[in-house]
């Protein structure tokens, strides 16, 4: 068996055992770990794409920092088990089958769909990390500073949010 | 048999080959510890260990005996899962670390193998670095909050806050040398400081005369990158998530013997993996100091001018030794040094690859000479401070060096 | 090598799991990360794009989409900070003052 | 030549405007002496640059002045802009409106000094010279429409002045609603032209109209319909059969108003758009010969009621009614410049007649009924004089204006082929009437013994600010006349000779066939039996209320049915309330009120409103405020958007499954 494919199920079995545990956990902090895992195994799956850049970012970005905040903030706010409440009941009845549908058709989809995704001619984009850096500071520099200039909203927006306002 | 070796020697190596590695590091760790509370006890003129063996030489041994042998209890109400994966997760993350630093040029052939000095060489082995770094955090967080107390869940809320708020000036800091070395591959990085016809030290990035005319210093960027990297590993001044002061031990309050010990190690393998990684960045990692024109030859006997006198010593302080057993094993401890020394001199070829690995550990050395000296002089930082120094100071100060170094290098060109 | 589609699929199945979660926990919190959950089937899916087509465009899209969600992060931490502080739950069915 | 007046003809109708504005908005604190300056200054101003404007007219060579102002409405093919026009006919309409107006206003200033509302009546005033200056000078069928729409409106609200009096706001209101009636049949007739040649505006649709055929007696053409719509408007107007009984309720309003509205100006619109459209008229033989039956017809029927009428203003209204039927006469005869010269000349007369009138009640404290007079010739000189001379006016007796307009009229009349001599008949019998009942008045009131308390009311003479106008209008009602005095009479017909360039010379067939002689005898003869006439009247009247007073009751009660049914004006409102006002109330109540309005609008309106509410009770439910159920909600969406965007996909998916 091709090894490529083998990872590739290995790692895409792991991601989708993640998911369900997201789903499935009560306590957030498991939850967080199951994304962290689903997180870290997608990494992999670039890797196997050949899109290092990418997948070290993810881990870096995703799991050396979302996630983290996650966690501090779970922790902050020790959240507990989540209780149970259905308070909703479209959610309580209609929610989980159209969820499963739209997983469903989404799936269907894309699995239909391989006809007209052309089957990679290379596994790996020679220099993808070089041509991804030029390409972020030529074609995409200004969609590139606005983001930087979101961070910076961001950031003021969290500030402001979190701090206690003084009496 | 041998066909099967000659079919998996890749494989084979590498198993090896990380099996002698661990070897070493937890070595190493073992020994670091020793040195740590030697050196910590002289700065603040106590002895320090000194009754398990000879100067305490078999200290390290009698803890990892007590790390084995104690108790483990484990505290009632605690994430058993999250408790008992904590500490795997530390010591995993600081352990794998390792695989991506390369410890000398030029490979070994045995056994008509080529075998390079590192276990993996990846293009981005900065960023898996620092991927590593990201997801170490994990370790000490979860450890904190699993255990269900309230000292490790303050410490690891601290050590959370803290890593990520370094992480930024860490990795910023490193950018400098990157655009200098233009690649992320840890080798690449090492030889772009190897400017032709050899400069040596000038050669560095902390000079950074590696090309061109003038000089594009990273000093700035090393001592942001530095100070970040002890914040990384919760070092002193930096072990708010330890402060025993204030939470008994913080993260791992609730931890006893060997998920302790895990937790042990995995702080020091950071140490370690830090040290060369810093060796690597900014101080041309296993390049030698000195120019590699003939007049510098003598340069080469370095390892032997050091053993020699250190196995001499060694041995005259082992004959005046208070106890039996030190009589007995110090001085050949010196002579082992002493031969050692001897058989360099005479096996010019062993000392021309012994070169390298030599500059890289005696670095090495160094930077944990500085993490222990740190520790024992620095006062802990107040929270609040960290996070200044961390968001107010490093961070700044490290963007400034980055857009500094940028223009530099527009002017001087690129490489 | 592994076929384009089979990363679509898989895509598609954590998008669709994102959304199981976003509508089936209550937990604000878990939400959020179901939402990071459908970010990153997103992101799978534009990185096997790339790869198919042989164009980095896919992988640049990913790095922004990662920014956004950081930024977003952020503020959506700092928003979920504030509503345990003012009502004392992070239950997302006892945040419905938009009846009151 | 500079014709700075020409050029900005709007002046002429803004002064008043700005007269009405200031003193409407104004005026309620300001004291009388300043209200009265701004009317008064307003009109005077007004009637200055009227005489500048004619002036320059004639230097100008009496040319048509046309003006386009500004686009009022422009849509497709239709153009009404605001344009004003100066012709001949203009030209005398604008000199009697300003002229009159001003005198009048004049006279109120005394007239209303211890009235209330001073500042509202004199706003009312200037409002309605501004609308009367608008739709003479108009140059377009809609302008004209505007002007005619807001004389209505002054006239409403100044017969309603009174408004504390039911009768008063009651007549109000009934003028109001019938000139409704007459208005719609002007519009009507306004967009049955328009579709027919594209445009209102006079110059171009006369042009256009010129040409066409003319329709004979009983053909219902274009022309026919057009004008019989448009008169049915006139007939709202100015007051003729079957529309004519607002007018002698409008007798409400304080006696300045009924002297300028009522009698000189507003409601002799009619004839001027009759005479203005007189290129329609003459192009259907039907619409004259019904104008001109009607025009007899209401003359003689209104002076059979004025005969018996005992309050004085009803019976000046009702003369003025008749009077009005004459100038009808005259148009549908052909004769417009007749029936525009006693236009002119009533104007004055009947002004003047009216405004002494008001002095005698003045002089009375507010008495109307002329049986509670007599005797006041005595005390009231002026006042006596100057309505003696009204009276011989308009009873045509020489050289009196009244003579000559109506004896050209009764002229035309006569000299018409067909069916026409009857109606010159029934003119003559309507000459006599009016001269009775005209004397009738002026005995009642001046002569015989004083039928009054002496104690309760004691008589003085009015004002010079009231006397001042009469005697300048019984001058004009002197020489009014000789503008147009006859050939026979010396001079010859400046009036015809004047207006011939708008109405053409077209309007004297009958002459033609006769010689200069024969036609000089003709005319002599016809001005000798229509003096005869008057004379007769004159008689009967000194006979029956001079000679012996007591004759007049038996009489009436000898022929009680007749006089009874002269008293109440026929019952013509009585059989209007019975055959008109109550089926509508009626059905306004029972069908409009109940059905349509309450069940069927109210309940249509409601209906809508509870269906909002019972929607919003079922789709609140979606806005639980339950974040869950939004998600769910957005699941749904993007099932939705993928279903539509990849259905080709689905249906392919679809048969793979089959």
């Amino acid at each position: 068996m091709n090894p490529a494919l083998l990872i590739f199920w290995v790692l895409a079995g792991l991601a989708v055992l993640g998911a369900l545990s997201l789903v499935w956990q009560r306590h957030p902090i498991h939850s967080a770990l199951s994304l962290i895992v689903v997180m870290v195994c997608l990494a992999g799956l670039y890797l196997l794409m050949g899109a290092e850049f990418v997948a070290m970012v993810q881990i870096i970005v995703y799991g050396g920092a979302i996630m983290v905040l996650f966690l501090f903030v779970i922790m902050l706010l020790n959240a507990g088990e989540e209780e149970h409440t259905d308070f909703s009941k479209l959610a309580k009845f209609a929610g989980l089958p159209l969820a499963l549908a739209l997983t469903a058709s989404l799936a269907a989809l894309a699995y239909k769909q391989d006809a007209s995704v052309p089957t990679p001619t290379q596994a790996f984009i020679p220099g993808a990390t070089r041509q991804i850096s030029s390409m972020l500071f030529k074609e995409f520099v200004y969609p590139f500073e606005l983001t930087s200039f979101l961070i910076l909203v961001a950031i003021m927006g969290a500030l402001v949010l979190a701090q206690r306002e003084k009496k | 048999m041998i066909s099967f070796l000659q079919q998996n020697a890749f494989w084979i190596i590498t198993i090896v080959k990380i099996a002698l590695l661990l070897f070493i590091v937890l070595t190493v760790n073992a020994y670091l510890t020793w040195f740590e509370r030697k050196l910590v006890a002289h700065i603040q003129s106590r002895w320090g260990p000194h009754r398990v063996g000879p100067h305490g030489l078999l200290q390290p041994a009698a803890d990892g005996l007590k790390f084995l042998f104690k108790e483990d209890p484990t505290p009632d109400g605690v994430d058993r899962f999250v408790y008992y994966l904590a500490p795997f997760l530390a010591l995993a993350l600081s352990l794998t670390a390792l695989a991506v630093i390369p410890f000398g040029p030029d490979p070994i052939k045995l056994f008509g193998q080529k075998i390079d000095l590192w276990i993996a060489n990846p293009d981005i082995g900065l960023l898996v670095l620092f991927a590593i770094t990201a997801l170490s955090v994990y370790g000490i967080a979860l450890a904190g909050w699993a255990s269900n107390s309230k000292y490790s869940l303050l410490g690891g809320l601290r050590s959370s806050a803290q890593m990520i708020s370094y992480e930024l000036s860490l990795t910023m800091s490193v950018v400098g040398v990157l655009l200098m070395a233009n690649s992320f591959s840890l080798q690449k990085i090492i030889e772009a400081q190897a400017r032709p016809g050899g400069w040596g030290v000038l050669g560095w990035n902390v000079i950074g005369l590696a090309s061109g005319k003038f000089p594009v210093p990273q000093i700035i960027g090393f001592i942001c990158f530095f100070t970040s990297a002890i914040a990384e590993t919760n070092r002193a001044p930096f072990d708010l998530p330890e402060a025993e002061s204030e939470l008994v031990a913080g993260f791992h309050t609730e931890y006893a013997s060997f998920k302790f010990a895990m937790f042990f190690i995995a702080e020091y393998t950071a140490m370690i993996t830090v040290s060369c990684l810093a060796t690597i960045l900014f101080f041309g990692g296993w390049l030698s100091p000195f120019p590699a024109s003939s007049f510098f030859q003598v340069t080469h006997y370095i390892p032997s001018i050091t053993l020699i006198p250190f196995g001499l010593w060694v041995i005259y302080d082992g004959v005046k030794y208070e106890t039996i057993f030190g009589k007995l094993i110090l001085p050949g401890v010196g002579f082992a040094m002493f031969a050692i020394g001897a058989g360099l001199i005479a096996l010019p070829g062993v000392n021309e690859f012994i070169q390298p690995i030599f500059w890289f550990t005696a670095k090495i050395f160094v930077f944990l000479f500085f993490y222990v000296w740190a520790r024992g002089t620095l006062p802990r930082l107040r929270y609040d401070q960290l996070m200044n120094v961390g968001w107010k100071l490093l961070l700044p100060v490290s963007i400034a060096n980055l857009i500094v170094t940028a223009g530099l290098l527009l002017v001087r060109g690129a490489k | 090598m592994v076929p384009t589609h089979y990363y679509l699929i898989l895509s598609a199945i954590l998008f669709g799991l994102g959304a199981v979660a976003f509508v089936f926990k209550r937990n604000i919190i878990t939400i959020f990360m179901s939402i990071e959950l459908m970010l990153n089937a997103v992101n799978l899916a534009f990185v096997a794009f790339s790869q198919a087509f042989g164009k980095v465009e896919g992988q640049v899209f990913v790095l922004f989409v990662i920014v956004v969600a950081a930024a977003e992060a952020a503020v959506g931490l700092g928003i979920i900070i504030l509503i345990q502080r003012n009502r004392q739950s992070l239950n997302i069915e006892k945040v419905n003052l938009l009846k009151l | 030549m500079s014709t700075p007046i020409l050029d900005i003809l709007w002046i002429i109708p803004l002064l008043p405007l700005l007269g009405a504005a200031t003193n409407g908005l104004f005026g309620k604190k300001w004291p009388n002496k300043i209200v009265n300056t701004v009317a008064l200054s307003a009109t005077g101003l007004s009637f200055a640059a009227a005489l500048e404007a004619v002036r320059e007219f004639f230097e100008q060579g009496q040319k048509l002045v046309h003006k386009e102002f500004f686009d009022w409405i422009v849509a497709g093919s239709f153009r009404a802009g605001f344009d004003l026009q100066m012709d001949q006919l203009t030209v005398i309409m604008v000199l009697v409106v300003t002229g009159v107006g001003f005198l009048i206003h004049i006279y109120s200033t005394g007239y209303m000094s211890h009235e209330g509302g001073y500042y509202r009546f004199f706003s009312y005033l200037n409002l309605f010279m501004f609308f009367m200056l608008i739709l003479v000078l108009a140059a377009n069928y809609v302008l004209l429409f505007v002007g005619w729409e807001g004389v209505g409106l002054a006239s409403y609200l100044l017969i309603g002045f009174y408004f504390l009096k039911k009768s008063a706001s009651d007549a109000g209101k009934k003028a109001f609603i019938v000139n409704r009636i007459g208005d719609f049949g002007f519009m009507l007739g306004m967009f049955l032209l328009f579709k027919t040649f594209g445009t209102l505006d006079f110059t171009e649709l006369f042009a256009k109209a010129a040409p066409w055929s003319h329709e004979s007696w009983g053909v219902f053409g274009t022309f026919t319909v057009a004008c019989l719509l448009l008169f049915t408007g006139a007939c709202g107007k100015s007051a003729q059969l079957p529309l004519y009984v607002w007018l002698p309720d409008a007798m409400e309003g304080p006696t300045p108003v009924s002297a300028l509205i009522h009698a000189a100006t507003m409601v002799t619109a009619g004839v001027y758009v009759v005479a203005r459209s007189h290129i329609l008229f003459t192009h259907s033989e039907t619409a004259l010969i019904v104008v001109g039956t009607v025009g007899c017809a209401t003359a003689f029927f209104a002076a059979t009621i004025g005969l018996v009428q005992t309050d004085i203003k009803k019976v000046l209204a009702y003369s003025t009614v008749s009077q009005l039927g004459y100038m009808f006469l005259g148009c549908g005869v052909g004769a417009f410049s007749a029936g525009i010269f006693h236009l002119m000349t009533h104007a004055f007369f009947k002004a003047l007649l009216f405004l002494a009138a008001g002095s005698v009640i003045h002089a009375m404290g507010g008495e109307q009924n002329m049986l509670h007079m007599g005797g006041l010739s005595k005390k009231i000189k002026v006042t006596y004089w100057t309505m003696l001379i009204a009276t011989l006016a308009i009873a045509g007796f020489p050289p009196l204006a009244g003579f000559f307009s109506k004896d050209a009229i009764l002229g035309e009349a006569f000299q018409r082929e067909g069916g026409w001599h009857s109606l010159y008949v029934v003119g003559l019998l309507t000459a006599l009437l009016t001269s009775f009942y005209m004397f009738r008045l002026i005995f009642l009131t001046f002569h015989g013994k004083q039928r009054y308390d002496e104690h309760h009311v004691h008589v003085h003479e009015s004002p010079w600010s009231m006397l001042g106008p009469l005697v300048i209008l019984a001058l004009l009602s002197i020489i009014g006349g000789w503008l147009a005095a006859p050939s026979f009479w010396g001079g010859e017909d400046h009036f015809t000779a004047f207006l011939a360039p708008v109405f053409g010379a077209g309007h004297a067939e009958g002459e033609a066939a006769l010689s200069e002689a024969a036609a000089h005898s003709l005319e002599l003869t016809l001005a000798i039996v229509a003096v005869a006439a008057a004379a007769l009247g004159w008689a009967t009247a000194f006979w029956l209320y001079l000679r012996q007073p007591g004759k007049p009751a038996e009489i009436a009660k000898s022929l009680k049915p007749i006089y009874n049914t002269l008293y109440n004006k026929y019952y013509v409102d009585e059989a209007y309330g019975a055959a008109i006002v109550k089926p509508l109330l009626a059905i306004s109540t029972n069908v409009l009120w109940k059905v349509v309005d309450v069940a069927m609008i109210d309940g249509t309106v409601n209906g809508i409103a509870t269906g909002a509410t019972a929607t919003g009770h079922v789709t609140r439910r979606t806005q639980s405020g339950n974040t869950r159920s939004y998600a769910v909600w957005v699941v749904v969406g993007a099932l939705t958007i993928l279903i539509i965007v990849f259905w080709p996909a689905i249906r392919a998916l679809a048969g793979g499954a089959q």
